[in-house]
């Protein structure tokens, strides 16, 4: 989607300053969600070097992970990236009643995917004895990474919730709501993410 | 008046002025609003709590103090 | 690049009212010079503490058997001076000190994008800085600046420490890094285009992605190695399966952009100090504006320069030494035109200048042995001995810090008012030229010979060399105390300065010095490069900035 | 209105002192160059190796050419501030020549200094491969770095050697480094040649011994509390006879010290024949944490094994025998303490005799 139609849609009640400075803002975001997209490739970079460096994968003694599960919980995560999109159209147009609906499905799925993770975590930890720092390199980065982005995730729901309080209570008025286009504009970043995590560890 | 006490007092009254001149800013621009104002709150708020620490730590409270004998 | 267009109350207009209060004045300030003035000083701080370090360094060389500190504390102390020097001293300095001060003023803002973003990133900054020093009470780090695995994850806890300090540090540039960004492309002043911009800005403008990008590549390096310390998390123990050389290209993916972080803002001082004192424009504006951007951009591809021994595949080095060769030719071009630049001039020897002239002089030098050390056969032979030692001073020190002084003694009027004291700048120049060259020339001549580096004790044949080298090197520092003298002493009776010094075009010289917090009462409008003298000021607007009319406060306060 | 960047200005002559500084800083160039093509550096530092001559080669190749550039800007620089500067006649507010740029200057001063990195990157490239390309079928020696030491290993003789490294006159080596703890950096200054020892890994460097000499061996890559006292050791090279009475000496020495196990075959281990599935489970659970099923040089704590039966160029056992099964099974029973860390014995990792031939089967079974 054009970033800058993101800044430049209806005026509303918003004044000069605030339409120059949220073009500022709306930048500012962007790069911090660049240079949090280098951090994860850092770790990327790290955990493919060392794949390809040691034997095979997984290495022996460690299963490869459950791809079925993992499966449904992308497609809890992708369809929470769906309702958040579905939130800001409706808010742009109005229909404030669906907009927290949305939000409020956005912040359900997104506690769902992280469930589902804690699920997947245990069963590893517990079932198979795959722990953090006692299987190698596999548990090296996989519990790095997928906690990291975990972490994203659970920060993601908490500004959701934060946001869905300040809707309530009135703080976005119709011209100035960039909170809620920076927090699409983070869901849609952790979405893709995942996108990449999930290929890399159950794909390939 | 051997050294431990001399850093003790300077952090008994460093806590102790900084933490006043940090919440009373504080109580001052609590109905400031805006995301400089709020930031700015923040940082006060930590130096005050930094201050705390030093005034508990200069009081002994908290911090392991070295053993008697060092 | 569309420019921010002038709506009436918009940013340009938007003037807050002045901040009240000693703690909202001046401890958090918002105002980007007062941050830039608390960046430059805490900087310094550091630069004395770690410069300290140094001289212990030069006094445990001093003879073979070392005998002044215990080798260990000799690698804490060497590792700690090292960390510090980069990241506590030349990087806050020339980013967040000369960046926050000068270029929101040359580009005709009022304040950069996030001021309170820019107040956030500075206080991280001590913080981290203090982190970093006291890892000494708890087992400082051992393994140098680079702190190679498996000798980092056996170091006593204060690598932890040094681990986390820079990750602050690294998270306080990202920070900056996106403010300078957001600010350049944002917030010029109407009419300037890019290629209006100083020359300054440009630095800024090629150095800012770097700060931004490069430093979250070390932040995850740099979490995996504190998490494989303290949870045994195995990324780099090679027993368990790790790789102690994917730490290194993790590192040196950053901190080459970093070694060009440090230097392109280097550049920037110098490009506006020449012309200024030889009255005379910049040779090839163009050429040094995209040569920065060159330089920031083939910086990402050129970090494996550094692990030519270390294990890499043989025929994956050789691009690497390709295009780091490749390097040296903008800055080839950087040189001559500087040296152009002088041509035809009519040269005042202010110490400013005579600091600038230093720096072409001595960074010159440090680029051809970096040029040397980037051709595999001799790298082979030169890697990890003395010579690397007097490359990398000659490119910092003669580099990066000579610029820093220019800088100061250019800008100094316009932080104070008051100018500082050209007889004390002449000594404090001429002993740090000659200290700086008498410690670090022989450096190259024992790296030759076989002296390796962060060494306690060394053979007794390059005894002498090493004595040379730390009697110079009490010189450079006592160049450096009478710096420190000159500036304490001119803060309160240096003479006075007004608006405009060094009758110097670009924007930041047609304000009051020190300037109001709102900067200009009215954005001016540029139609053109200021560097020709022979031109009338290419600034439209600027009639009553220096008129003491009230400024138009609380316009779209909001 | 924007001011055009042309250099219409008034376009000075360069002026007669111009020229002559040009002609005394081609002089000076001249001169430097004569210097470094001609500085004894041998005589500072013997070259070793046959490939070390080339490395002086570009050594002077670039010191030369970088002075004489140095030479040129240093001198214009300086020149330009004294001519050029603010002479009091001048008043306060004279300005100079207010040239922009200069086109046909800023293409010569790109274009040249890219054909330098163009010939400067053939020169080096071709250095390299001489050295990269050194012949591979000499003596194979193996430096392993320590906490504070390097110790060599050489064929035939079991066991280290831990105090000097010998090596004959012209008789291409193949020197793989590797590292028992931490990452050295394994370097001769008279040779010229470094490379890291690094734990995990394998990596080599190859030359050839011209000149026979005593030559201290540095480490580069900081290694510990000790690491400037890793300077102590030398690498000897003497003629072939010297080298062969040492390299004699040496294998009576550790032959007489390595009781591990008796030089000859010993006594076999009653072999049967085992079942390779179960060896393959066995190994998963016991081996896989210092062996990869990879090549001999990818080291994890020990070796690869894959092909350790089969290999014929394979080297032989660590404690010095030939990998055949019944060494494979007697090194399986008894363990070894090496250099590379500890091999458990049997008891240690809870193998029975039958264990034992499993696992030797298995390892039958990777070609």
């Amino acid at each position: 989607m054009a970033v800058a139609s993101l800044a430049h849609d209806a005026h509303g009640d918003a004044d000069q300053l605030y339409i120059e400075t949220r073009e500022l803002r709306l930048q500012g975001f962007l790069l911090f969600l660049v240079s949090d997209c280098v951090l994860f490739s850092s770790f990327i970079f790290a955990y493919l070097y060392l794949r390809n460096s040691g034997q095979g994968w997984p290495p022996p003694g460690i299963h490869r992970l459950d791809v079925a599960f993992a499966a449904w919980n992308s497609v809890v995560l992708f369809g929470s990236g769906a309702t958040m999109h579905y939130a800001l159209e409706n808010y742009k147009h109005g229909h404030w009643m669906r907009y927290m609906w949305f939000l409020l499905a956005t912040i359900v799925l997104g506690a769902g995917f992280l469930g589902g993770q804690a699920y997947e975590y245990t069963h590893l930890i517990y079932g198979e004895h795959v722990t953090w720092s006692g299987s190698g390199i596999f548990g090296a980065s996989f519990f790095t990474l997928t906690g990291m982005h975990g972490l994203h995730v659970f920060f993601g729901v908490c500004y959701l919730s934060v946001l869905v309080l300040q809707s309530a209570a009135g703080v976005y008025t119709r011209g100035k709501y960039f909170g809620i286009t920076a927090g699409t504009l983070y869901w849609h970043f952790v979405d893709v993410i995942w996108v990449v995590l999930f290929s890399i560890f159950y794909l390939i | 008046m051997n050294i431990v006490l001399v850093e003790r007092l300077g952090a008994i009254i460093a806590g102790i002025v900084v933490g006043v001149v940090a919440f009373y800013a504080l109580y001052k621009d609590w109905q400031a609003t805006g995301i400089e104002n709020n930031v700015f709150k923040l940082m006060l708020f930590l130096l005050g709590i930094g201050a705390i620490l030093a005034l508990l730590a200069g009081l002994n409270v908290i911090g392991f103090a070295p053993p008697k004998g060092a | 690049m569309a420019v921010a267009a002038v709506h009436a109350g918009g940013i340009a207009d938007h003037i807050h009212p002045e901040p009240q209060g000693f703690v909202r004045r001046y401890v958090f300030s918002l105002d980007h010079k007062i941050i830039g003035i608390q960046y430059i000083i805490t900087a310094f701080v550091f630069f004395m503490l770690s410069g300290l370090l140094a001289e212990a360094i030069r006094t445990q060389l001093l003879n073979a058997n070392g005998g002044f500190i215990a080798p260990d504390t000799y690698n804490e102390v060497y590792s700690v001076h090292g960390s510090a020097m980069v990241w506590l001293v030349i990087i806050p300095l020339l980013t967040g000190g000369f960046g926050n001060l000068v270029f929101p003023l040359q580009i005709g803002a009022r304040d950069v994008a996030f001021p309170w973003l820019n107040m956030l990133s500075f206080w991280i900054f001590p913080v981290a800085g203090l982190m970093l020093f006291s890892s000494f009470l708890m087992g400082a780090p051992t393994a140098g600046w680079m702190e190679y695995p498996p000798v980092s994850l056996q170091g006593a806890a204060g690598t932890s420490m040094w681990a986390a300090a820079i990750f602050l540090v690294g998270v306080s540039s990202t920070m900056t890094g996106i403010n300078f960004v957001v600010t350049i492309l944002k917030m010029r002043a109407p009419g300037m285009t890019f290629t209006r911009m100083p020359l300054f800005c440009w630095g800024q403008f090629a150095t800012a992605p770097l700060l931004m990008i490069a430093t979250t590549a070390l932040a995850a390096a740099l979490a995996a190695l504190f998490i494989e310390r303290q949870f045994g998390v195995p990324f780099y123990d090679p027993t368990k399966g790790g790789s102690p050389v994917m730490w290194q290209h993790m590192f040196w993916f950053y901190s080459h952009p970093a070694v060009y972080i440090m230097i392109l803002p280097a550049f920037g001082i110098i490009s506006e100090v020449l012309p200024t004192f030889a009255r005379k424009p910049i040779f090839g504006y163009k050429l040094i504006a995209f040569s920065s951007m060159a330089i920031a951009l083939a910086g990402f591809m050129v970090w494996a320069h550094h692990m030519f021994t270390s294990g890499l595949a043989p025929f994956l080095q050789l691009p690497f030494m390709i295009l780091t060769f490749a390097i040296g030719v903008p800055t080839g071009i950087k040189i001559f035109s500087w040296t152009a630049t002088l041509f035809g001039g009519k040269i005042h020897y202010t110490t400013a200048m005579l600091f600038a002239i230093g720096f072409v002089g001595l960074f010159t030098l440090g680029g051809i042995t970096g040029i040397f050390l980037a051709a595999i056969p001799f790298d082979l032979h030169v890697h990890g001995t003395y010579f690397v030692v007097g490359h990398l001073h000659y490119v910092l020190v003669g580099g990066s810090m000579m610029a820093v002084f220019a800088g100061m003694y250019y800008w100094f009027p316009k932080m104070s008012g008051r100018l500082l004291n050209e007889t004390l700048g002449k000594w404090h120049f001429w002993l740090f030229f000659i200290g700086f060259n008498g410690t670090f020339i022989p450096m190259h001549w024992l790296g030759v010979l076989g002296m390796p580096r962060e060494v306690a004790t060394y053979d007794p044949q390059f005894q002498f060399w090493n004595r040379f080298e730390s009697v110079f090197s009490y010189l450079m520092a006592f160049a450096i105390l009478i710096f420190f003298a000159n500036v304490l002493w001119s803060i309160r009776n240096g003479k006075r300065s007004g608006p405009n010094p060094w009758g110097a075009r670009t924007l930041e010289w047609q304000i009051p010095s020190p300037p109001h917090y709102y900067n200009f009462k009215h954005i001016p409008t540029v139609y053109g490069l200021p560097y020709d003298f022979s031109q009338p000021l290419p600034y439209k607007g600027l009639e009553e900035e220096l008129t003491d009319s009230p400024p138009p406060v609380g316009v779209g306060a909001h | 209105m924007s001011f055009p960047l042309v250099e219409n200005r008034a376009q000075p002559g360069l002026g007669a002192g111009f020229w002559t500084v040009t002609a005394i800083l081609t002089v000076l160039s001249i001169a430097a160059i004569i210097f470094w093509v001609t500085f004894p550096l041998e005589k500072y530092l013997p070259a070793a190796i046959v490939t070390a001559r080339q490395v002086d080669f570009l050594f002077r190749f670039m010191a030369a050419s970088g002075s004489a550039l140095y030479i040129f800007v240093g001198g214009y620089l300086v020149y330009f501030t004294i001519a050029f500067r603010a002479k009091p006649s001048d008043g306060p507010d004279a300005i100079g020549l207010q040239i922009h740029d200069n086109r046909k200057l800023e293409f010569w001063w790109t274009v040249i200094p890219s054909l330098f990195v163009i010939l400067l990157s053939v020169v080096s490239v071709r250095i390299w491969y001489e050295i990269m390309l050194e012949p591979q079928n000499g003596l194979v020696v193996e430096a392993i770095g320590h906490q504070f030491y390097f110790s060599f290993r050489y064929p035939q003789i079991n066991g280290e050697v831990t105090d000097e490294m010998h090596l004959p006159l012209n008789v291409p080596v193949t020197l793989n480094l590797t590292s028992a703890d931490v990452i050295h950096g394994f370097w001769v200054p008279a040779m010229r040649l470094k490379n890291d020892t690094v734990p995990g890994l394998v990596t080599t460097i190859k030359f050839t011994p011209r000149l026979a000499g005593r030559y201290p061996i540095i480490c580069t890559q900081f290694c510990g509390v000790l690491h400037s006292e890793m300077d102590k050791q030398y690498l000897v090279i003497e003629p072939k006879p010297a080298f062969d009475k040492w390299f004699a000496m040496w294998q009576q020495k550790n032959a007489r010290a390595s009781n591990a196990l008796p030089a000859a075959g010993g006594a076999a281990i009653a072999l049967q024949s085992g079942n390779a599935p179960a060896g393959k489970q066995l190994f998963a659970q016991k081996c896989t944490a210092c062996h990869k099923v990879a090549p001999f040089n990818q080291v994890l704590v020990g070796p690869g094994l894959l092909g350790v039966l089969h290999d014929s160029a394979h080297p032989n056992l660590v404690n010095g025998q030939p990998a055949t099964p019944q060494n494979v099974a007697a090194i399986l029973q008894n363990g070894y303490t090496g250099s590379m860390g500890a091999m458990p014995n049997a008891t240690a990792n809870g193998l029975s005799a039958t264990d034992i031939a499993n696992l030797v089967a298995y390892l039958d079974t990777l070609k």
